[in-house]
């Protein structure tokens, strides 16, 4: 779907964090969480690429949709020059999602940073009796969205790299030590490389499944430009797939992860 | 509109409904953005650039923005021109546009390989791509002297039973004599420009953007440069011209027609706008419209220089 | 700001303050911007293109914008060398920044007698300009090869009694190459890119909007071909490159560095901000207080590839 | 001077011309009429150089100053979208005014669209005891600030291309008309070059002495880069000179008129 929309909030979630919420039905009506949408961030050349953003929220009554990001450079930075009511050129939803498999009774969310925020939907939509948010930020005032992860899972457990909130220390620290008591039945992860490498690792050692959200550098985001591509295990071989199609959710022993 | 309008063209044999066609290597095999648009307001595709084997491409990150332009350097990933002809035309045969295959080989042994087995398939045309800065061997290097493209272009056209378009580097000293010696090794037209070779860099991490290091530039950045070439070329050579190279619009095509070009292709507008290829078709018609030109064929090469 | 910092760089015995210098062609010979900021605080000014006898130039119009850039076709309007000597040197000599006397010829000869001339005046440095798009004889005729390069500059260094800049045209298939060739034939160091040959048409007069139909473009659009032009330089020669195309900020300043050139030029951004130049000199500190660099040479060449 | 200065005022006059008036004690207390600014159209890449405007009207106490323009492409639809209050990076006040001498005690300032503009703060400053202008635009729609004209001239004549306002035809056909019956001083022409081509002929048949303010596309509009070139007179040979700095504003018998 190509879209333009109307914004109907935008807020500032913390210094450098925001939140637009845009009212869709065509995508709000469509997009399952993990998925993402491309948006156009000026009318000109001056972020020439749409960047991607995924969703974080969808309200499927009021046909709204909420996208959480941080400020990273220009397209983001001119994203914060709109206002509710402006109205925004957006492509989705875009890629596969999370599976959600009812089978699973305990899932596991794990995110780090701008990771954090697709997995709010996940717990919001996931039919599991019980639910473990596991999210990490670099810092306290870098926090954002507690609340909402606090309301949507049974237990949420915090970390922070400098141990300003929660506990001091990685993710990964936190699911190992959980997965020496428990057994989840999934495991899904969103955020940098390194933490879901780390993160599928562990988690196989205990053979529990995961699903990775990938992120990479993107063209048309639709699957016709080969770009962003990701390395993932084909038989005895690997070949590229690409995150706005095939992913950006793999399947986490899909994925070659590199240094 | 009340003017009645013929957009068709004839480019060397292959017949266009418009003279819009999808770049090789933006549009994938069309699947994607039938999604978006009806394929049928094609005037053609230009599918993704085959090789005889399939290819992995190169390591991420593929892609780098920079001012009114990107970087690519995806290194000709593809299924390998067997699946093309498999899997990939069936499905572009539903719609009514023209197939234009594009073909690139490390030997020369390869560009002959490939323009046999596509010659023999179901498709319109063959475009040569002999200037792909992405890939180590092959392909550019051969496009980037007249010699090369000579020697390519006369081996294998014998073997073209389909109009044989040649695509042409821009980086190079004189594209015009580049065109010349594909007009004169029997190729039945040039299209140009492919992408300019182009780095960007990461001054925070000291690292170039791309891990390939450097990759080709497109999108409205080389505009001024595609539309010179297109016109130095079509000064110099009599075969019909396919002009791209940062056309967003329809005023853009109309300038490359004026240029020279017979038809026009477009690539990295489309991931900005994925209607830009229908658009364009529409800028062009309005433009007609408001100008009084009944066919688009008046437009080619109408430079008032 | 707490560092410690040295910006001063020196390239083939041009020693200038900080690496920024005001690129030939952009900023006449200092006047203009002088009412603008303080020209004390510039490493150096490469004054408009000189030739023996003042040209008139080409007729308008003479700059066309683009995507990102520009075109222009001035086509080396200057008083000649006699008058700037003469007129022009005793004011930027009231200013502590290096003074690049840049000249074109259309002859082998004029190139000797510019660099005779310019050897015995008050001046810091020649550039000499093989790659001026925007006139019909001499200057890019030279530079697209290496042997008119070779040619050119074996004859002039015997003569020149300034570290000898070799400016070169990016409108080339291999800028190593003639790098290369410069580098041997005896010059100092190199500075890149001239201008890449483009074209702008308006599609509702049918004309071509330069009056010279084609100019040279510029701006951040180049960049990248710019920073991949210097990269691929650095790997092919030792002379010191001064690097330039698109570069608008201290960040684009320090990609140029890691890149490889050891100084860099500022033209068409100056237009859009007056700043420019000075706010570069200034990014370019920022940029290494928050990386901790103490001497601005610990940059060049120092992409991580 | 080279300024970020803010817009007090944005007023549009007709379908596709407005008026900006900027605050700015530099550019007001510095600039005589004739004199241009260069303005950026937008922060970005969209409208990458800056479009020079001629100063309409000049408010020395309020230090202020108008510019009017017609919306002709791109960066001029970008100034369309700034509003009162918003800042605005000015380049000014720039070139060479009109000569005012005050020994002229009859002038006339002849003007054709967008070529108005800047006879207005001419005649607002002339010391001259009779001030006739006469304005020619192509149709009734696109006549402005005819209300400032008239207070600022002794006598105004109007013309359109298609007689729909004013009289029928063109400006220097009712300029020939006068001067078969007057003997102005001074004459000021500013509009499209083959009009004041036309006058500069009508005037040097009567002897009577005029300037001219040119057009032509900028770059740095400060007089570096050479672009703006005007074919000027030069002894028995021509020359560039260049209207960003000589100019814009010329003798009429100093320019080569051209085709
Ligand atoms: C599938 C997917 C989902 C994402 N979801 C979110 C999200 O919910 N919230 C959020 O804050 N961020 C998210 N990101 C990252 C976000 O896309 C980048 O932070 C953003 O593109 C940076 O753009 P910029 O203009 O601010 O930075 P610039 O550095 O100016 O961008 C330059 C170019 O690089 C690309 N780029 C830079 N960083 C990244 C990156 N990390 N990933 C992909 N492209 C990048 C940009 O898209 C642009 O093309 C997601 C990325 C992907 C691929
Ligand atoms: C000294 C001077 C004073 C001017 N005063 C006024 C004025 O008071 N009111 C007014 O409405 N217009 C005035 N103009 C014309 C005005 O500059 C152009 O209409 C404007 O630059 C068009 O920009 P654009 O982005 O709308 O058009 P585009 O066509 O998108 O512009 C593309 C490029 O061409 C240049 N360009 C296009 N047309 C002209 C032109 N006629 N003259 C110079 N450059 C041009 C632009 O500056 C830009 O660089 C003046 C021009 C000059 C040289
Ligand atoms: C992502 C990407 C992939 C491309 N792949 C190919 C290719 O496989 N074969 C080819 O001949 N050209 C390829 N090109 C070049 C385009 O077909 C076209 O020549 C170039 O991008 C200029 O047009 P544009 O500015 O409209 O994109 C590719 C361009 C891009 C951006
Ligand atoms: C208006 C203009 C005039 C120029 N004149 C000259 C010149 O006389 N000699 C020269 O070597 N380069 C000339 N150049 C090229 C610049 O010095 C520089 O190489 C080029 O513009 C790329 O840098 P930029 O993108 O920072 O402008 C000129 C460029 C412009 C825009
Ligand atoms: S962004 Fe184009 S294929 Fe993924
Ligand atoms: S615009 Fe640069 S000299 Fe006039």
């Amino acid at each position: 779907m190509h879209r333009i929309e109307t914004i109907k909030k935008m807020k500032k979630l913390n210094e450098d964090t925001f939140l637009i919420r845009i009212k869709s039905e065509a995508i709000a009506s469509r997009a399952v969480a993990g998925q993402f949408v491309n948006i156009r961030c000026s009318e000109g050349m001056d972020a020439y690429l749409r960047r991607p953003i995924s969703i974080c929220a969808i309200d499927r009554e009021d046909n709204t949709f909420d996208l959480v990001y941080q400020v990273r450079g220009k397209g983001t930075r001119l994203l914060c020059g709109f206002e509710s009511g402006d109205q925004i050129d957006v492509l989705g939803p875009l890629g596969r999602g999370f599976t959600l498999n009812p089978e699973h009774q305990h899932i596991v969310v794990v995110g780090g940073g701008i990771g954090t925020f697709p997995l709010l939907q996940l717990l919001k939509d996931h039919p599991a009796k019980k639910k473990t948010a596991i999210l990490g930020f670099r810092t306290k005032e870098l926090v954002v969205l507690e609340d909402k992860f606090k309301k949507h899972s049974h237990e949420l457990l915090m970390a922070t790299d400098d141990g300003s909130y929660g506990q001091k220390g990685f993710v990964t620290t936190l699911l190992e030590q959980m997965l020496i008591k428990e057994r989840p039945h999934m495991v899904y992860f969103c955020g940098p490389a390194i933490m879901m490498k780390r993160g599928v690792e562990i988690v196989s050692k205990y053979g529990i499944p995961c699903e990775v959200s990938m992120e990479q550098r993107m063209g048309c985001g639709v699957g016709a430009c080969l770009v962003c591509a990701c390395k993932t295990k084909k038989g005895e071989d690997w070949d590229y797939s690409h995150v706005c199609k095939d992913g950006p959710v793999f399947a986490g022993h899909e994925v070659v992860f590199e240094e | 509109m009340s003017l009645q309008k013929d957009l068709s063209v004839n480019v060397a044999g292959l017949k266009l409904k418009n003279p819009v066609i999808a770049a090789s290597g933006a549009f994938g095999f069309g699947r994607e953005y039938s999604e978006y648009f009806d394929l049928n307001r094609l005037g053609g595709i230009a599918v993704k650039g085959l090789t005889l084997l399939p290819r992995k491409g190169n390591p991420p990150p593929r892609i780098a923005e920079t001012p009114a332009g990107i970087l690519n350097s995806v290194g000709l990933q593809n299924p390998g021109v067997h699946a093309f002809i498999e899997k990939e035309i069936p499905f572009i045969r539903q719609f009514d546009t023209a197939i234009i295959a594009n073909a690139s080989g490390n030997t020369v042994e390869d560009y002959e390989s490939m323009v046999e087995i596509l010659s023999a398939a179901d498709i319109d045309a063959i475009e040569l791509n002999l200037s792909c800065p992405n890939v180590k061997e092959g392909c550019m290097s051969f496009g980037s002297t007249a010699q090369g493209v000579s020697q390519v272009v006369s081996r294998v056209k014998p073997r073209a039973k389909k109009p044989l378009i040649v695509k042409l580097t821009p980086n190079v000293t004189d594209i015009a004599e580049i065109a010349k010696a594909a007009e004169d090794a029997g190729a039945d037209a040039v299209s140009l420009i492919n992408t300019l070779l182009g780095m960007a860099i990461d001054a925070h991490t000291r690292k170039p953007i791309l891990a390939n290091v450097t990759g080709g530039l497109s999108g409205p950045a080389v505009k001024p440069i595609a539309l010179r070439m297109v016109y130095q070329v079509s000064q110099a050579v009599k075969i019909p011209i396919i002009g791209m190279g940062g056309i967003s619009n329809g005023i853009d095509a109309v300038e490359f027609l004026l240029a020279g070009a017979s038809a026009v292709m477009i690539g990295t507008a489309g991931f900005v706008n994925p209607m830009a290829w229908v658009e364009t078709v529409e800028g062009i018609e309005a433009y007609m419209e408001e100008q009084g030109v009944k066919n688009v064929t008046e437009l080619i090469g109408g430079l008032m220089v």
